[in-house]
């Protein structure tokens, strides 16, 4: 908690600092807001942000570097054969410090005596409170110590110099400002290191996502021919081994599925959009938005449920046996149709907007001309919400490649590799989820599969999304 | 007002194109055009005239129902084109468009190319049977507008990416490549320069043969010259209409000879 | 970390569940969290690692695999014990208000294998009604919805059953001749089952197949006793060679459809999440586990060895390496 | 330019104001056909929606009511305090299978006192009337007040989930009668307690506050962990997912270089949209669980990976909002001496706040209604303690209204249909009121320029 | 062209506000304005005049880095305010901005409250301390922009429901109520009758007390009244630049002669 009032304090000082900057800038400027080159309030900004960002950052870099520091330090004090048992040791080490914290204010043990507390009684003394230890050996116990006095001087150590950085920040700060100095370019600048900062953090779950699906997947092409994955056509997984791995029919089923659920949710889902936002009075458009968007938010189970109880057998018996095409009742068409309906709100709100942000002058020139409302709408408007209408649908395409319970329950977890709509087929998401989640050992072609095939639509998808792109730049109307 | 140019008057048009009857506008609570009663006549150009913000606008705009699209747009009274009530709720808005094209005050070419542009409207009123038609209609058009010669090389690029007068003669070229009945321009050579002002001028001087044109101005010598009839609007009322010649020398309404001797505005 | 954590099988949940419950009501520890995702998720979180972020207790409907067990070795997890809570039947059941069958394993490997043998000829299966499988059976069309291969219980269907079946009528023989007298590869031919839509993958839980029944009234599927046992209303089980499926008939063995059901502790915890030890003899306490214990009430087919159960948890005994 | 006028269209010249045209007559049939194709959307979606409400209202709003038994219980000194001492330690030693027999005998008193026949039945049978819950509650209540011992209370429990199906129509004689759980002969009791006064069927506030039950106690299942465990993940989400996701945009469209490298950013944002959540499952259990150490089945785990998993859908909303607004606004507030920070801060970001709303509208129904991603990292699991307030909930153990669901549609006992439906209807109302301000909002700042 | 009217000259200004060195602009492969140089005095109205489309809103918006925002835009040659060249990555552009304002040749409201708009700038630069200076400020813009009698009592309306002359005083005002050091107007009078036009014009002389005023204008009377310093603009290049007087009584290049006399456009 130490550290907490530790940020705690600074970021009182920052608000001091705005305060003071605020108020000092103003004095500069004899009390004349005219004279100084940015607004008070920018000058307040800056000696907020000098107070409280080094500070922190160095906070945030001590607390990285410290635990790395102490442990380097300690290794040499253990023995340990190869590297993986170095760190199992040093993890002993690490709670059993921790474990020598919680004793001490538990039973109230002063220094000395945590000092010359010995190994042999102290594993059961530890787990009474709350240190998962099995047994504690001297050499572990010598180890933690220093581990735990290192600790403590650094934690004294990073207290005073996170104050210190704090203090002279701010004191730098509000000396630095006169009435010419340029307090809105630090605070912009600064808030565009945010903006840029959170771009980032896209940047860094791509990369949390390839580099945590990699070694898996690495490690099952080391257990699964890859040509096999790439290139069977079949998937039946067994238990006892022998198992066929082919990705195809996954990724067929995966595309038709999808493209089944976009033939129903983009004509619909922009259909509406243009209805609410072209045709429909404000109070109309006031409730049917925000009631569709309740659509998405209904969980999938009940679309799976829906499809299985209800739409399911209805397409069975009205479509899929009077025209011979099979008597499955689980099908692609099933959970295309259902998904579909899931996904209208991801094309229709998304559009709607972006509809209702092209300006009236350009649907006032096209009226102007004689044209009717739906022609506007098909020759003016939307080509002119392109980028943002294929955005919403590239948005609902995601969601109908990463969706797994209506898939589930509407089109069964056969893998299947037909061009009959009719047909229970499945998706790579779907079976990502029960391999993971399955009966079969985890170092096993079985279930590391689900890695590969992560993998892999992420690829795939990764090329879907640069064509889309593409297709965007070139058909892209800038209005103005 | 001393190089008023006369344009020379042939009026011998018998019926009104368009007739205006008691019109009132309101936006919300601000009642914006008050009484208006005027005739606009067959192979004729109307000018309407008047201090900024009276309200010319506002009446173009009811001239060919695109006050429909304003939130908040109030019109009574009775307007007619050859007779039949614009209002009715019978008539389709859509073909009254047709027949009475607009250019807007401020240009607001689509984002698309400047052929695109052009050839919107005979596209959807279907007025050419292949592509060499239609090339034939944009080149035209955009000859009539004065554009051909800037904008020839680069039919292909956004009609955005034009000059501000450029749009404006682009909008002019989009609006006449319908030929519609009646053209209502608002101010459809404030970013011109004298020689393209020129050019419009001479274009709406040719449409007048077939067509009546309605045009906005705040130059009292473009209107001088191009109009038989004048209309001066003032704080949301018609002021006083008739004969072009006769308003600019004979004014009947002081507030009239106050706006074209420059003293009230 | 004060509550306990287990995670793993679906099948052992609701077993887990209930014990949970009752040890919180009854002890003063907090009710501990039960995860469901899975035997094979819960036995790799089991060996992630030692440490309040690791879970306990891996709930397993099948036994741990020597590659877990190295997993977590590698990880420090190095002494586990293996409580064995009883047994789940597995039991085949169509609608409530379909005929009686009488099913054999020769029955349903006829029915569902891709590949029989009719007069000595290996072909793909022609059988498309149960009274062509088996004239006793009623002449309905085949549809089985089965385990997927994601669940343990598909390995049981797969053993006892289909290979079973495959064994019994000779078919194992001339797929091993077939295969020049590989009896891997004809066991794989056994397993290898249709996939012309008449036998039915289920992925999801039995719940999801007692849907498809009450969508599909001819279909079979395949259930744990226990989910049977709380839908007697809606489903009729089949007797499988001539035994009705029932708590007694499995604990005696003359049922021949069913698995052990098992969990793993971390025994580097034992001491330290605070109940732990509590609650693992509490599930094997025979107030729990025993034959007239809530489990078995619901379902679980009680472990005639469970005081030897009971003495291992007492005594701590971790488990050693893997026999089979 | 002496030529006349292009060739006037008689299309357009002819034909008076109320009487169209051939042509225009088929644009204007085309026009009514596109507006028809629009009233047919719209109305299929909201018959979409209509249908699934209704299915899960009408399956749903039975979990709200529940059927309760009332009986008097004098508390019998012999069996709850065995020592007599009145010490809570000894009394703890009393498990809810002894409260279980005080409450059999009980029951069978106050069905005898009611003077209604049982039809032989076995007193096993005659209890099990009752909740498995009701011994539960009764231990708990004696436990927190010793001095109940030897007085005779009312004591209101749950009934059985089969009798509460009996009233709600869920169980019928018939099927009673194929069920291995409950006997007609039980339900005709039921009947005639009800007859009697003592079963009523009313609100049953233990729904929305209590924690989930085991399989065998549907009756007594609740959402309280559930409902908090989802509005802890939801706070987490909005929080973090809005303002990151905000910013993210506002960099990408309006600041970065338009170059090789934001093309790869973007591509890669609308990439991370098509993950699928349980992928995100993967990274959190591998980031946050197995590298930050960060607790299992806690909402700060699930938290951060729905705020992953959100985030593509608020850029992508909020980029092509910002992009949609026209550039002349930038222009004029540029034109006085704006930074554009000032620029987008003042006078963009307000215009596309519909747009911004709308994806977090819909990426917040999506990261409310997640299970898989849960999955991994523990979440979809039985809790049954509360976590503490926030922020130390966060990091205890809890679940989430669409694990709840989850879980009741997997297990066996088919009252948990019911109870699934009904949770599904509290995730709709959550959804409801958590996207309400979002909706306003949106409302107010819709305009056209 | 018989009314011309000559402004007094008073062109003893010593160095140029701005200066302009072989300027080149491409749109992409377009390129709009090749090796301009220009001077831009101090205290000095500065007309720029040529037909439309040949590049004088390209330069003016050069003159305070608009064009950074379009892009494609490429710029050349050496900008300077002040003898600082405004290129340099060293200059922040936003200051520039400040110095320099500017009116667009399409008016541009915010869609924020008419007030809102001309307290915008006075705003974000602190120009106040209190909302009494700042209703000061707005009121006093207002009527230098002539707008004041129309707007004051609508101040919380949008500013995008005003009539098109209205919307294009309300951006003087707004451009006005920072009091840059220069001010660049596109066409500030194109759709604004006489009389507003001459109140503008009276504001423009007023300002160039203190600042200097670049305005594009399409009218040469205007040009000739109100700015001492003309430039003509033909095909992308700066023909000729000098005294007003002397561009339009005696211009050196026969394009000049020839566009003043409308015979090129
Ligand atoms: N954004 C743009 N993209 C491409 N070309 C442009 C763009 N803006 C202007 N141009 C072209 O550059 C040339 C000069 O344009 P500019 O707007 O400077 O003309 P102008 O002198 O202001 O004309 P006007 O009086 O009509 O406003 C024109 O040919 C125009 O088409
Ligand atoms: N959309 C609108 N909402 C509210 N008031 C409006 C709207 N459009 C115009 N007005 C008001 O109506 C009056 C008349 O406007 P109109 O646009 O007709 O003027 P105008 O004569 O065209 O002027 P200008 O010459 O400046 O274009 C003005 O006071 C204007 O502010
Ligand atoms: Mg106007
Ligand atoms: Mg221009
Ligand atoms: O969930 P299971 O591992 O028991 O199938």
């Amino acid at each position: 908690m130490s550290i907490g009032i530790l940020v705690l304090a600074v970021l009182i000082l920052a608000a001091a600092g705005f305060v003071l900057g605020r108020q000092r800038a103003l004095a500069t400027a004899g009390g004349d807001p005219r004279r100084l080159h940015s607004l008070p309030g920018h000058y307040g900004q800056f000696t907020a942000i000098l107070a409280a960002v080094p500070a922190l950052v160095l906070l945030a870099i001590w607390l990285l570097a410290q635990p790395l520091a102490i442990e380097s330090r300690i290794a040499p004090m253990l023995t340990a054969d190869s590297p993986a048992d170095r760190s199992l040791a040093m993890a002993d080490v690490r709670r059993i410090s921790i474990g020598l914290d919680l004793l001490a204010v538990s039973d109230r043990l002063s220094e000395d005596a945590v000092a010359s507390l010995s190994s042999e009684t102290l594993a059961p003394r530890l787990r009474q409170v709350g240190t998962a230890v099995t047994q504690v050996t001297p050499e572990a116990l010598s180890a933690a110590k220093a581990h735990r006095t290192m600790r403590h001087t650094l934690q004294i150590w990073m207290t005073a110099a996170v104050g210190l950085t704090a203090a002279t920040c701010f004191v730098f700060a509000l000396l630095r400002i006169r009435p010419d100095f340029r307090a809105r370019n630090v605070s912009e600048r600064f808030v565009m290191w945010l903006l840029i900062a959170a771009s980032l953090v896209a940047v860094a779950t791509t990369a949390g996502i390839v580099l945590s699906l990699v070694s898996e997947t690495l490690h099952f092409f080391r257990i699964y021919p890859a040509r096999e994955f790439f290139l069977s056509l079949t998937w039946n997984p067994q238990f006892r081994g022998g198992s066929d791995l082919g990705i195809w029919p996954l990724l067929w089923g995966t595309v038709y599925i999808s493209i089944i659920a976009l033939i129903v949710a983009v004509p619909i889902g922009l259909l509406t959009a243009v209805y609410l936002s072209e045709y429909a009075s404000r109070r109309t458009r006031g409730w049917a938005k925000p009631a569709i968007e309740i659509l998405a938010g209904i969980p999938t189970i009940v679309y799976g449920l829906f499809a299985l109880i209800t739409v399911g057998p209805a397409l069975r018996d009205w479509f899929a046996q009077p025209l011979g095409l099979g008597a499955s009742s689980s099908s692609v068409m099933t959970a295309g149709l259902v998904m579909g309906i899931m996904l209208i709100p991801f094309v229709s709100s998304l559009s709607d907007d972006i509809i209702n942000a092209v300006p009236q002058s350009l649907r006032d020139g096209s009226y102007g001309l004689g044209a009717t409302q739906s022609e506007t709408v098909k020759l003016v408007i939307l080509p002119a919400a392109l980028p943002g209408i294929v955005g919403a649908v590239l948005l609902a395409a995601s969601r109908a490649i990463g969706e797994t319970m209506i898939v589930v329950l509407g089109a069964g977890a056969a893998a299947k590799l037909s061009l009959n709509p009719f047909e229970a087929m499945t998706t790579v998401t779907v079976k990502i989820v029960s391999q993971l989640t399955g009966d079969t050992e985890f170092a096993s072609p079985e279930t590391l599969v689900a890695f590969a095939l992560g993998l892999t639509l992420f690829v795939m998808t990764l090329v879907l999304n640069v064509l889309a792109l593409y297709i965007v730049r070139k058909y892209r109307e800038q209005y103005e | 007002m001393d190089d008023i140019r006369f344009a020379e008057r042939d009026l011998c048009v018998t019926e009104a194109k368009i007739a205006a009857r008691d019109v009132q506008v309101h936006y919300g609570t601000n009642h914006a055009l008050k009484d208006v009663n005027v005739d606009i006549l067959e192979q004729t150009v109307t000018a309407f005239i008047g201090p900024s913000g009276c309200g010319k606008s506002t009446f173009l705009r009811c001239l060919n129902r695109m006050n429909d699209t304003i939130p908040g747009c109030r019109i009574e009274g009775r307007l007619t084109l050859d007779g039949q009530d614009i209002y009715d709720p019978r008539v389709d808005p859509v073909q009254l468009r047709a027949k009475v094209g607009m250019v807007f005050q401020k240009p607001n070419p689509f984002p698309k190319s400047i052929y695109d542009n052009v050839a919107y409207g005979p596209r959807i009123h279907g007025l050419t049977r292949n592509k060499a038609e239609l090339d034939e209609i944009v080149e035209k058009s955009l000859r009539r507008a004065a554009l051909w010669e800037e904008a020839k090389d680069r039919l292909a690029s956004p009609g955005t990416g034009l000059s501000g007068g450029q749009q404006q003669r682009l909008c002019i070229a989009r609006a006449i490549a319908t030929s519609p009945e009646v053209l209502l321009m608002d101010e459809p050579c404030s970013a011109l320069d004298p020689i393209a002002t020129a050019q419009i001028e001479e274009l709406i001087d040719e449409l007048r043969a077939q067509f009546s044109v309605v045009i906005v101005t705040h130059s009292m010598q473009q209107a001088a010259r191009v109009s038989q009839r004048t209309a001066f609007f003032h704080l949301g009322r018609l002021v006083e209409y008739g004969e072009t010649g006769q308003i600019f020398t004979n004014p009947h309404d002081p507030r009239t000879e106050s706006y074209i001797s420059g003293r009230i505005g | 970390r004060d509550n306990i954590q287990t995670a793993g099988s679906s099948t052992v949940l609701p077993y887990a569940t209930i014990v949970a419950e009752a040890f919180g009501e009854n002890f003063d520890f907090p009710t501990p969290v039960v995860e469901s995702g899975g035997s094979g998720a819960g036995r790799k979180k089991l060996c992630e690692g030692v440490g309040e972020n690791t879970i306990d207790i891996a709930n397993s409907s099948s036994r741990i695999k020597q590659s877990d067990i190295d997993l977590c070795a590698a990880n420090g997890v190095t002494d586990i014990l293996e409580v064995r809570i009883g047994y789940d039947g597995i039991v085949f059941a169509s609608d409530i208000a379909g005929p009686d069958y009488a099913f054999t394993p020769a029955d349903w490997f006829k029915a569902l294998a891709a590949q029989v043998v009719v007069d000595g000829q290996i072909v793909a299966n022609p059988n498309k009604s149960w009274a062509q499988v088996n004239p006793a059976l009623k002449d309905k069309p085949i549809l089985a919805f089965i385990p997927g291969t994601k669940h343990g219980t598909r390995e049981v269907f797969d053993e006892k059953v289909i290979l079973a079946g495959c064994e019994e009528t000779g078919a194992m023989a001339a797929f091993a001749a077939a295969n020049g007298g590989d009896e891997d590869k004809a066991e794989e031919m056994c397993m290898a089952l249709r996939t012309d839509g008449l036998s039915v993958d289920i992925d999801g839980d039995y719940t999801e197949t007692l849907s498809r029944i009450a969508a599909n009234g001819d279909a079979i599927g395949v259930f744990g006793l226990s989910f049977y046992q709380n839908n007697t209303d809606k489903l009729k089980v089949a007797t499988m060679s001539g035994v009705v499926p029932s708590v007694e008939t499995i604990a005696s063995g003359d049922y021949p459809v069913s698995r052990p059901l098992y969990f793993y502790v971390k025994m580097a915890h034992l001491d330290v999440i605070p109940g732990l030890q509590d609650y693992v003899e509490f599930f094997v306490s025979d107030e729990m586990a025993g034959p007239d214990g809530p489990l078995a009430s619901y379902g679980l087919v009680s472990d005639p060895e469970l005081a030897k159960t009971q003495a291992m948890v007492a005594n701590r005994v971790a488990m050693g390496p893997l026999s089979n | 330019m002496t030529d006349a006028a292009a060739p006037a269209s008689p299309a357009i010249r002819d034909g008076s104001l109320f009487a169209p045209d051939a042509h225009t007559r088929r644009r204007n049939a085309a026009e009514r056909r596109f507006r028809a194709y629009g009233i047919t959307a719209v109305a299929l979606s909201i018959l979409a929606l209509i249908v699934l409400l209704v299915s899960v209202l009408g399956n749903g709003a039975g979990a709200f009511r529940q059927t309760f038994i009332q009986i008097p219980v004098t508390i019998d000194a012999k069996i709850v305090d065995p020592k007599g001492n009145r010490a809570l330690d000894e009394m703890k030693k009393v498990t809810t299978i002894g409260y279980g027999k005080q409450l059999e005998a009980s029951m069978l008193a106050a069905v005898a006192a009611a003077g209604v026949a049982t039809d032989g039945l076995s007193r096993k049978d005659i209890a099990g009337l009752l909740s498995k819950e009701a011994a539960a509650g009764l231990r708990g209540m004696v436990l927190e007040n010793p001095d109940l011992i030897g007085r005779t209370i009312t004591f209101r429990a749950l009934a059985n989930g089969r009798i509460d199906g009996y009233f709600k129509g869920r169980v019928s004689m018939d099927s009673a009668k194929l069920d291995s759980n409950i006997s007609p002969a039980q339900l005709v009791l039921a009947e005639r307690l009800r007859d009697a006064g003592l079963v009523t069927v009313a609100f049953n506030p233990q729904f929305l506050l209590g924690a989930d039950a085991s399989e065998v106690r549907p009756e007594a299942a609740g959402l309280g962990v559930a409902i908090l465990g989802s509005a802890y993940m939801m706070i987490i989400v909005l929080v973090l997912a809005l303002p990151l996701g905000v910013a993210a945009s506002i960099y990408l469209e309006e600041f970065a270089p338009k170059n090789r490298w934001t093309d790869l950013i973007e591509v890669n944002i609308a990439n991370l949209a098509a993950v699928p959540s349980i992928v995100y499952g993967i990274l959190g259990l591998a980031i946050f669980i197995n590298t930050l150490g960060l607790p299992q089945s806690a909402p700060i785990v699930g938290g951060l990976i729905l705020t992953l998993m959100t985030l593509p859908t608020i850029i992508i909303a909020t980029r092509v909002s910002l992009a949609a607004v026209p550039p002349s606004i930038r222009d004029a507030a540029l034109g006085v001496g704006a930074s554009r920070m000032q620029a987008v801060f003042h006078h963009v970001l307000p215009l596309a706040l519909p747009g911004i709303l709308t994806g977090t509208i819909i990426g917040m129904a999506r990261a409310l209604g997640e299970t898989a991603p849960l999955l991994l990292i523990g979440m979809v699991a039985f809790v049954r303690e509360f976590p503490a307030a926030p922020p130390e909930g966060f990091f205890s153990p809890a679940s989430a209204l669409p694990v709840q669901v989850y879980n009741f549609t997997q297990r066996a006992d088919p009252a948990f249909v019911e109870r699934a439906s009904g949770a599904i209807i509290v995730l709709l109302v959550f959804l409801i009121c958590m996207n309400a301000a979002a909706i306003i909002l949106r409302r107010r700042f819709e305009r056209r320029w």
